[in-house]
């Protein structure tokens, strides 16, 4: 075992997994080659040669309808879109194809494949390469989404979706790829899809984040030692883990969820309706959301606004306990 | 070589039998077994049957949209007869006799059309993607199926099937590049029947030939008589061999007609002259491949017949079995979203059994 | 004044903004010679010429983005996606380019184009032509989402979105287009975008519904007579009339949403976190929605399984009305 | 004609003037004023000089990620200068140099890549689009703001910048298609400078070359020295001609090289040797431009030398500028999202500032 930073932990979790399943590729604009322009497929192209990863042309419809293909002729094609603000030229794939095959054919064809891509701001980049699109996935039925918030979960839960026999969407936290290092098993192993990872137990309120965000809630705790939250890492976003998130409300009443996905018709809604449906007499106040404002991410220069700071969940954290109905 | 012979840019178009099912170019008449050119005839002429009884059914109510082939039955069964059992083919929407050719069942396609899912669920060993409704998409599927097999190196190729409207879209640019970068053992075929629903190909593609724009990715393109069986199993068959050797993707071009409607929603007399149809009925593919084979002692207007009322009433049983047995339960439609249903749909669905218990409702449709 | 249905509304609309204003323009697939699959643009074509009124190739990103090249040359588009769910080629248009232009250039270009898609189900189509996706439209910042549910907001809604300066999605529920009359102005009207309305007034519960679907509510009405429920027909997806609905829930305590769009991350959520964070106090019992389920929309012999009908909605008012926290 | 003489299918590049900037086809040098010349060549030094020192600022954490041109001056300044003042840039985001030429300031230049979005609100009377992020939607912009100029039947045209690495997309096609359609007057140069980040060309296209792929379209392609600004002039001319008479648009394949990393954020040498910039150097447009004036006694060494100190201090002078006014007030982030702030908005506007108070921060960045 040894300390791993997220991004070496996708790379491991890739290598690995490509040397013990030759039916696995990986592929997509500069991954081959140069190995990612995050270099997260590193070292790959080298090992595996350059049929099971390669570069493609800047065509994510291709990128994701060619993985559609592969799984039918029994391949597990784990492709990359460079950031998700450009996974969109594959939305149409995604929606009516990847979502779909099983349905479509009555389960002759299903698409064991995983669909990689940086996600979120905070890293001072250009337009489109910032942006959180979790809703756009998330409420299309056939794909399950998962976002690893540390590279212990980001190994483990890469693993889980290439053995996965549904299509994955696998978001990964741009901003902390290599914030900060783990003790991650060196050999394989899986993180469950579906199941919420609870951070720390407390009785004051709940809050739900994952991604980037759960480190920022992390360090509102610290501006805070007066109130003891019960913090949950959402690991997947769809389907989401009822049940640990409806125990925890029924426990404290109260609920903060923190994502930097655009508020309106964002995942935050969701969470807040299924605490409506399952909980609504455990509330001791009114659910909270604090989100990216309904607005592009702005450029650098204006990105601060955007981005969501320990500060403002200290704040939010306040608000919740002080609310009396 | 054939595809040098008739490059786009020379305006040339492959035929091999003339509107009257005439050899015209005897050296290039492609030497098919008896029994494959019988399965050809057959198919054809059963896709045609079932295609005119489809639109009958579907006058009377009993069946839902359906999208004639009435026209096309030779740019379809002239590929599939060049291709092996192993080779896949990847619809677009309009490919009844293809599909029927390569082994799906005459009830798997009709209770798609009736409106069920299982008639997408074609029998395991037959190598057929569901019919594909989201125009160009189903190339890109192609290029991965054909990727895989080529990284297995296997003695496989992927067929793919796309209307003259089709090429338009930013996916037909994007699947056709990326098999010519892997030389992807891949052939296109571009069933140019003359419109998109009500929009004819010249108003809305300025190029010459729809063949031409394999030159735009490198690789080899061809326009053939798509009304010409031979033709198609000509080119289909080159087309293979160099896939197989590595040579990449090719481009066909099928110039056909499309006789009835878009779909049985359609109107043609809203946008297209009543004469143009003639014109086109006089190249019926299916008279030209009769013909032929009456030629050359296969065939017999007694036999041609004899098929005629066999089918018919093949068709007709089949529809009747589709009916009796079409209908959908409530748990076909969530049991294939995921593996497992999630504890989410288990919640939706059980919520709706409650729903239907508690209005008394029996659990059906 | 006479009575017009629905798709004549839109018809009329379309007629009278392109005599009116020069700069409106109408294009999209089949949409010029024939004037559509629906014939919602029937004989404009002959009225205005090929060069106003013309069909384009299949390319649905290249009729989105047109549209975004010509309003910034100085035209109005109102384009067609001759189906909602074949938008999603155009996905990566509306969403990086239509709802952005306006702010990535600091105001300098605005897009006052218009985007019309018929949706919805019930009319036992193929796949890809029954979808409700609201959701994706409503969560990109930068547009706004109508959707008509009587002949006379149809015709009123779409000039007014035809004259907003702003980009506008206009969804049209396709099952109700030919489905009844209603007496409907001769005139240019505008119906605003933004104002919810109110379907009938009532104490019990407050219904929240949109498109074809407020018929659906309208007959529920009929089954449950005892129950004094009020009706808001929400018209505008987003931006959302917090007002009227705020109003109503802190009136009645209790709220129903019906939508057929799928349930996980759909817009009823997006409704319970507001009426969460606005009448968090006001409510008696949890809010319920009634929704699609998390599936593909079936096939015409699945379909049934699918579609909402007045009985289920009844079902949900009463356990609405019979809830005790 | 230039574009039949041109044929992509000919395998011949236009060139007018050699490497060292001589011309080596004098049929063909175009007639451009004097006053012309000169703006193309300083723009050329300018965009060189302000590229080279955005460099330099990006190394010192001043500037933030930043795209280079050098190399691709010519690709760029022949094209603008053959324009009239009521055409429309399109761009995609490596045409630094096309930018200001067609009257966007090197302020707003730079202010982009400072981070602000400001630096896309080009004087109002500037007929160029923002900066374009998604690879090959702007061409579906063109083709919109040419069909708007049809319909007006005003005499200006939309000319649109891609990389090489873009042609593949499917929104390239797609627009091309559609501008061919219609017969928009639209012209595309592809500026082929051999990469898409670390993806050479040739590993991920086939076509031999990319004008080939006019053909696709049933419209003219040409391919030609990218780095030769007489001959980019010359064809954008040709083009506009054209455009302007109803002929529709063309393709102009520019080849050329990027001499500098990807962006900032980029290292080429982890994917290219070198010999092959060093090769490349040697075609510099600007030394070819220069001795080209020089040649015509426009231009002098004397000259040259204040030209560069003169346009390396309004960089310095610019970018202290923008480092000084370059901040963004939360205000601008709300309210361009509507012509209005929604009641929405308006609350998470005002939900914000009061954190802002609540905390005791400035509000400010
Ligand atoms: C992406 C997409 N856009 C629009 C449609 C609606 N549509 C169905 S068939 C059709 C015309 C297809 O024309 P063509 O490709 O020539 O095939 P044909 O119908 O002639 O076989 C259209 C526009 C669709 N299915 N998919
Ligand atoms: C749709 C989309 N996919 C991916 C990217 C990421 N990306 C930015 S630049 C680039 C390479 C572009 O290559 P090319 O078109 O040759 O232009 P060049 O950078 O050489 O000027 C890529 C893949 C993007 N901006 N948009
Ligand atoms: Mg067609
Ligand atoms: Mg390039």
């Amino acid at each position: 075992m040894a300390t791993k930073t997220i991004l070496q932990s996708i790379n491991e979790a890739l290598d690995q997994m490509m040397e013990q399943d030759p039916s696995v590729v990986v592929y997509g604009e500069d991954v081959g080659f140069e190995g990612g322009v995050f270099r997260t497929t590193a070292g790959l192209q080298k090992k595996y040669g350059e049929k099971r990863v390669f570069d493609t042309p800047i065509s994510e419809a291709a990128i994701v309808g060619s993985a559609v293909g592969m799984s039918i002729n029994g391949m597990k094609p784990i492709v990359e879109m460079q950031f998700s603000g450009f996974s969109l030229p594959a939305y149409n794939q995604i929606v009516t194809h990847v979502a779909r095959f099983r349905n479509r054919s009555r389960g002759k064809y299903h698409l064991p494949l995983v669909i990689r891509m940086p996600y979120g701001g905070g890293v001072k980049a250009l337009e489109h390469h910032s942006e959180s699109l979790e809703t756009l996935y998330a409420h299309i039925p056939g794909l399950k989404l998962v976002i690893p918030s540390t590279p212990y979960d980001a190994k483990g839960l890469l693993i889980a979706a290439i053995n996965d026999p549904d299509p994955v969407i696998f978001m990964e936290p741009k901003r902390i790829y290599r914030a900060f290092k783990q003790e991650v098993p060196d050999e394989i192993y899986e993180v469950p899809i579906g199941k919420a990872r609870m951070v720390k137990k407390g009785k004051d309120l709940t809050i739900i984040a994952w991604g980037a965000l759960v480190r920022e809630v992390e360090k509102a705790l610290e501006l805070k030692p007066e109130i003891d939250a019960e913090v949950i890492d959402l690991r997947t976003i769809s389907p989401i883990d009822f049940e640990t998130i409806i125990a925890s409300v029924k426990k404290t009443g109260r609920v903060l969820i923190v994502h930097e996905a655009v508020k309106s018709f964002g995942p935050a809604a969701e969470l807040i309706a299924i605490i409506n449906e399952k909980a609504f007499v455990y509330l001791e106040a009114a659910p909270r959301r604090l989100t990216g404002f309904d607005i592009t991410v702005p450029l650098p220069k204006g990105e601060p606004y955007f981005i969501i700071t320990p500060e403002q969940i200290a704040y939010e954290m306040q608000k919740l306990v002080d609310f009396k109905a | 070589m054939l595809f040098d012979e008739y490059n786009p840019l020379k305006g040339e178009m492959l035929q091999i039998m003339d509107q009257e099912g005439k050899i015209v170019n005897d050296k290039l008449e492609p030497k098919i077994d008896k029994e494959t050119l019988l399965k050809m005839y057959k198919t054809m002429v059963l896709g045609r049957t079932a295609d005119e009884k489809a639109l009958q059914f579907q006058r009377q109510g009993r069946m839902l949209t359906y999208a004639p082939n009435i026209g096309q039955e030779a740019a379809q069964v002239g590929p599939m007869a060049a291709l092996k059992d192993q080779d896949w083919l990847v619809l677009a929407f309009r490919e009844f006799n293809a599909m029927l050719y390569k082994g799906v069942t005459l009830e798997q396609a009709f209770l798609y059309w009736y409106g069920n899912e299982r008639g997408s669920r074609y029998d395991d060993e037959v190598r057929v993607l569901p019919i594909n409704v989201p125009i160009g998409s189903q190339i890109n599927h192609a290029t991965g199926v054909a990727y895989a097999s080529k990284l297995k190196e296997l003695d496989e190729v992927a067929i793919v099937f796309i209307g003259d409207g089709g090429t338009s879209h930013g996916e037909f640019h994007e699947g056709m590049n990326f098999a010519a970068t892997y030389d992807l053992p891949m052939i296109t075929i571009i069933q140019n029947n003359q419109y998109a629903i009500s929009t004819p190909r010249h108003k809305v593609i300025k190029a010459k030939t729809l063949a031409q724009k394999a030159i735009a990715y490198g690789i080899s393109g061809i326009q053939v008589d798509g009304n010409d069986p031979l033709a198609m199993y000509l080119a289909v068959k080159t087309a293979r061999e160099r896939a197989i050797k590595g040579y990449g993707p090719t481009l066909i071009e099928a110039v056909t007609y499309r006789i009835g409607p878009h779909t049985t929603s359609d109107n043609p007399k809203l946008y297209r002259e009543d004469t143009e149809v003639e014109e086109w009925l006089k190249k019926d593919p299916i008279k030209r491949m009769k013909n032929y084979l009456i030629g050359k002692k296969l065939w017999s207007e007694e036999k041609d017949v004899e098929l005629h009322e066999e089918l018919k009433q093949l068709v007709l049983d089949t529809f009747k079995h589709v009916e009796e047995t079409g209908e959908v339960e409530l748990n076909e439609v969530f049991d294939y979203t995921y593996e497992k249903l999630t504890p989410n749909l288990e919640e939706q669905l059980n919520y709706y059994k409650e729903y239907l218990k508690a209005e008394g409702i029996k659990d059906g449709n």
